[in-house]
């Protein structure tokens, strides 16, 4: 017992993860490299064409991947945040912080690549659809969280801040996700359908794993490299980080 | 306990009352946005009786999140926020006091004009009833809700603003059952289920968002 | 801890404060029991203000523990707080409510309510004749901080702590302030002060305690 | 299949492209910024330990 | 003179830039309330077309005017204001560096980004260019008259939302313009005459505003 | 009025000033030439402020006059400005900025620009080495007020009008201001002071205005 704690919080503290966090950054920058490269090549040479979108349905490649991206990375961070609340451990806090852009990078491209998409398959770029616009409130909710942690200068009460807005944030996602049910909404027309994935080839369910796969190896190799920096400009008055710079300037 | 909770409320219904002019700027803002939007659009009826479900809500929202700077950053600017944090009251409660009041401010005023402006967008007697309903479930929760972020971003010089970012968002459910609830009159389907479902909202609003708004004060006020 | 019921003690024992990346106070420790008071010395910015509301529960101290008979403050926060009346350098006033409005509503809050006129007295004895019922806003910056001294005439809170009460007073509030101050430390309060002036606020010498000497 | 019209991806350039790029876009660019700023706040550590010594 | 404005543009600018997500919080601020519509009023992309003009200008308002608060009332706040009372330049000139300022850190974004939330309305193309025009041409006048309110209001402690009522009736002009612009474009029209009005008024403002204002902010911080 | 260009005069004649309804000041005339210190003295709440502020231009007189060098102190605005400096119970500080960013905005908007050295020089030696270049809004209570009073070192303003100037600030910062200020008066200036605490501030006796007596 003992000693799992003290395990524990070995890697709990900033001076030791940081270079776990590198060599973890690395080893995902190499992983995603190689699946993106598969990825990208069996998304384009590959998957074949489809019979009633042609060429245009391979935004689904990346554009699936970075929605479900995007609504996972909020889920951890949510997850951090409540590890941060509770123990008050700095580097889960940090952790939070570290996901923030890529999770709202993505849920950009999530919006981008959908009205791309919508454009062809529907005519038009946007529709205020329920999926849809729950995707650009969680767009709102990474930005007011990247706001909210920009405006205030304490970090420390920062992180807090940020971590109860995050939480506030989770309890709000699935009340936007069943209020489809009353909101009246525009249905998606004649498209191919989330769940009935029976239609779908099955090279473009690989791809797409593929692709998926590719978009978290992305992702943690980021939050690693992010969370680095983020520790060295926190802990910039600490003993270690003086000396790991003054190596190295 | 509940002789604090009125203690508060007393506190700042008093201090708007000193303030007259709190009372009405408000309702004054809900006014105008409200009246701007046939400036904007053109006067055609049968366009403003589709639109005014949704504009009467946004003006509702927008007027609330605005309202929510008065709620505590003029106490954190004198340093009576730092008092009522030391005082021996759990905390929850003096939040829970100061929102009652807000509410009773700014959010009451505001139902209770709802269904004259409604007439000037030609709304039936029945959508009016059920939107003074929805409003009257409605609002509380959005006091409760944006109290959250009028405590995050407490002493924040972005603060009226970067508020509007965290909180608008948050507002999203109330927005869409709230005109939901007037939409499905006017159609005919009957607003039952938005409004129970705004009174489940409000419910848990009530219960869960004191704690949240008391750890966002304690935190700010650092 | 002890049998009388209004014998306290307030001890720290290593506590850290940091402000930004400044470790501005490190391994404090020291005792205060009833009847003792002391006096916090140090030059602008070497973190006074930061070790008083430190102690007031305001700030979290970065390590060490700030026990109340003997109690972690911050676990005993209610029954901590209660004994404890804090001035900072803000008043604490609301500038549209009347100087008696102020006061009441204040020690209402406390658990105290008071009655109208023994505030009105009270404001009468702090040179606040004719001011009562004035909004605050209206005073000049010395009377603003009258009235927000006079919660220590209605407090009866053990444990004081004081950021320079004595700014922006005349040299009779000032007198009058130490009357107060000396009056409750003889009655078995406590009081922790700052102050830039060169006033005596008890009957024996005051506990020093000096910080950040080596700094500016 | 000749390259042009693989670009031309049947008359879907645009937007197949268009999601593409600015997929890429952003995944290249968040890298990027990245080690600027990793650049940046190890060189303000380096003169802090400068004028601090 | 020109120097004194340089350097209080410059003052200003490095202000926002220290907190540069003050940038992104107005601009961010439109986007939600552009969005909250469709949410209130339902998706069809018919009525959407028909309100887009009027909601973008009604939105453009909003935050314009909710920027205002940071126009002045920081410097009130903590003294400053008085200083630039206090220096010896035209006060007219300070004032008008001021609003430069503000206008570019909170109008022009949102100018940049109305075409873009103007495709969600699925707005055609000639109408968004009319638009962008409108809006270059509306929000330093927004920012302008807003400045006057901003004064008056100083230290109040209802500021944001007193302001709210000083402010938009006087906005409505450009309102009416501004949409018309847009509606008459898509009607066919064209918005020629429109634009010049808009022109006209913005260099009126230009002229007039920043004595008006000076004399309030003297006023106020009596 | 003079030869020496340097060489100034402030008078007032049958100076009123109220606030609210409360008469504060009457009929009061006195005049100060170059080389001389008026310190106000009065109870809190006696319109030191306020005829400060007056004097200042920030507040309009009820009735009476303010001449600088003969004429209407408000009829040649832009020259009275240009040679007053006023320091008020705020700071007017920008705490987004740093220390030496505010100085220097504020000796810019002054018409005299200021260089970056020079400014670091002068938080040098007024105490501040280490937090030039700090937002300061996390600089102490102290520390801010004297990074607001770091304008008297580059000040080339005849008549300095000081209200409180010492609150907040330690022994060695009021020693320091205590010097800036006997210089400026040895060098042709003119300074009208209010302070409640005891301290000289001129080799020979300053003036002594002492405003509400009756009051308190
Ligand atoms: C919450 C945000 C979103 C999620 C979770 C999401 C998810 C998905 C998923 C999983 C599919 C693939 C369905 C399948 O498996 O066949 C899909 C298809 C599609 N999405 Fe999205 N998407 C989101 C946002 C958007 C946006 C913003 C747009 C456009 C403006 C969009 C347009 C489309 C289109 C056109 C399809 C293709 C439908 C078809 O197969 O014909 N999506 N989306
Ligand atoms: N804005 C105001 N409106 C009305 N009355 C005011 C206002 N400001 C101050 N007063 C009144 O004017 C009187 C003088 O205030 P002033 O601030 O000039 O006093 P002072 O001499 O500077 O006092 P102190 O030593 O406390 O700073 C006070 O009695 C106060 O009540
Ligand atoms: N919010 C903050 N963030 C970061 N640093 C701060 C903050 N507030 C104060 N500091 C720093 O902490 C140090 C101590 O500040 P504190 O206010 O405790 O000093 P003090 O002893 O009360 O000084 P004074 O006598 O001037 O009131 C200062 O150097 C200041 O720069
Ligand atoms: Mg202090
Ligand atoms: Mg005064």
């Amino acid at each position: 017992m003992q000693s799992k704690l003290f395990n524990w919080f070995k890697f709990s503290s900033p001076a030791t993860f940081y270079p776990l966090a590198g060599s973890i950054a690395r080893f995902s920058w190499l992983i995603t490299l190689a699946l993106l490269a598969v990825g990208l090549y069996m998304s384009f040479f590959v998957a074949p064409t489809d019979y009633k979108q042609g060429e245009g349905y391979r935004i689904i490649f990346i554009h699936v991947p970075a929605s479900w991206m995007s609504m996972f990375t909020y889920l951890v961070m949510a997850f951090w945040s409540i590890l941060g609340l509770m123990y008050n451990t700095r580097l889960s806090s940090m952790m939070t912080q570290a996901l923030a852009p890529t999770g709202a990078m993505f849920a950009f491209v999530s919006l981008w690549t959908g009205a791309f998409w919508g454009k062809p398959m529907w005519g038009t770029w946007w529709v205020w659809d329920a999926r849809i616009t729950s995707e650009l409130i969680l767009l709102f909710l990474y930005l007011g969280y990247i706001a909210l942690h920009g405006a205030i200068d304490d970090k420390r009460r920062a992180d807090k801040a940020g971590a109860i807005l995050i939480l506030v944030g989770v309890v709000n996602i699935p009340i936007i996700y069943y209020s489809v049910e009353w909101w009246n909404t525009l249905h998606q027309g004649a498209t191919i359908k989330m769940n009935d994935k029976s239609t779908m080839d099955e090279t473009m369910k690989i791809t797409m794993l593929i692709m998926t796969f590719g978009c978290w190896a992305y992702t943690i190799a980021i939050a690693m490299q992010r969370v680095r920096n983020i520790i060295l400009e926190r802990e910039h008055g600490a003993q270690w980080v003086r000396e790991l710079i003054g190596e190295k300037a | 306990m509940l002789e604090t909770l009125l203690w508060i409320v007393r506190r700042d219904v008093t201090l708007a009352w000193r303030r007259r002019t709190d009372l009405f700027t408000t309702l004054i803002f809900f006014v105008i946005v409200i009246a701007l939007f046939p400036l904007g659009i053109g006067p055609e009826l049968d366009t403003l009786r589709l639109i005014a479900p949704g504009v009467m809500w946004v003006g509702a929202l927008l007027a609330s999140m605005l309202a929510l700077e008065q709620l505590f950053s003029a106490d954190h600017r004198d340093g009576s926020l730092e008092q009522l944090l030391l005082t021996p009251q759990p905390l929850g409660v003096i939040v829970l006091g100061k929102v009652i009041a807000h509410w009773l401010i700014t959010g009451l005023p505001l139902v209770v004009l709802a269904p004259v402006l409604g007439l000037q967008y030609d709304m039936s007697a029945e959508s009016l009833k059920v939107m003074v309903i929805a409003l009257l479930l409605g609002t509380p929760t959005l006091s409760l809700l944006g109290a959250i972020g009028a405590a995050l971003t407490l002493g924040l010089r972005t603060g009226g603003i970067l508020v509007a970012l965290l909180v608008l968002p948050l507002y999203i459910p109330v927005l869409i059952f709230g005109a939901g609830a007037v939409e499905a009159t006017a159609s005919g389907l009957g607003g039952q289920a938005h409004l129970s479902m705004l009174g489940a909202i409000l419910l848990v609003a009530l219960l869960a968002t004191p704690i949240a708004t008391s750890a966002a004060l304690r935190i700010s006020s650092e | 801890m002890s049998s009388n019921p209004r014998d306290f003690t307030l001890e720290t024992s290593d506590l850290c404060c940091s402000r930004g990346d400044r470790r501005l106070i490190s391994d404090l420790s020291f005792s205060l029991r009833s009847g003792e008071a002391l006096h916090l010395k140090g030059h602008n910015g070497s973190g006074k203000t930061t070790l008083l509301r430190t102690l007031a529960g305001l700030l979290v101290a970065e390590s060490g523990e700030i026990r109340w008979n003997g109690n972690n403050a911050r676990q005993i926060r209610q029954e901590f707080q209660s004994e404890l009346l804090y001035l900072g350098h803000l008043n604490g006033l609301k500038g549209d409510l009347t100087a008696v409005e102020n006061l009441r509503f204040d020690a209402a809050l406390h658990g105290k309510p008071l009655d109208e006129d023994r505030a009105w007295q009270i404001f009468n004895s702090i040179g606040l004749r004719g001011y009562e019922d004035l909004p605050t806003k209206y005073l000049s910056q010395g009377q603003k901080r009258r009235v927000a001294l006079a919660r220590l005439w209605v407090s009866e809170a053990a444990l004081w702590i004081l950021d320079e009460p004595f700014s922006a007073l005349d040299v009779d509030a000032v007198e009058a302030l130490q009357g107060v101050i000396r009056q409750h430390v003889e009655h078995g309060g406590m009081v922790i002060i700052t102050t830039h002036q060169d006033v005596s606020f008890t009957s024996q010498e005051a506990k020093v305690l000096t910080i950040g000497a080596s700094d500016a | 299949m000749s390259f042009s019209e693989w670009l031309d991806m049947g008359g879907y350039a645009l937007y197949v492209w268009g999601s593409f790029g600015m997929t890429a876009l952003c995944m290249i660019a968040e890298p990027l910024l990245l080690n600027r700023s990793s650049k940046a706040i190890r060189q303000r550590i380096a003169r802090l330990n400068r004028i601090e010594g």
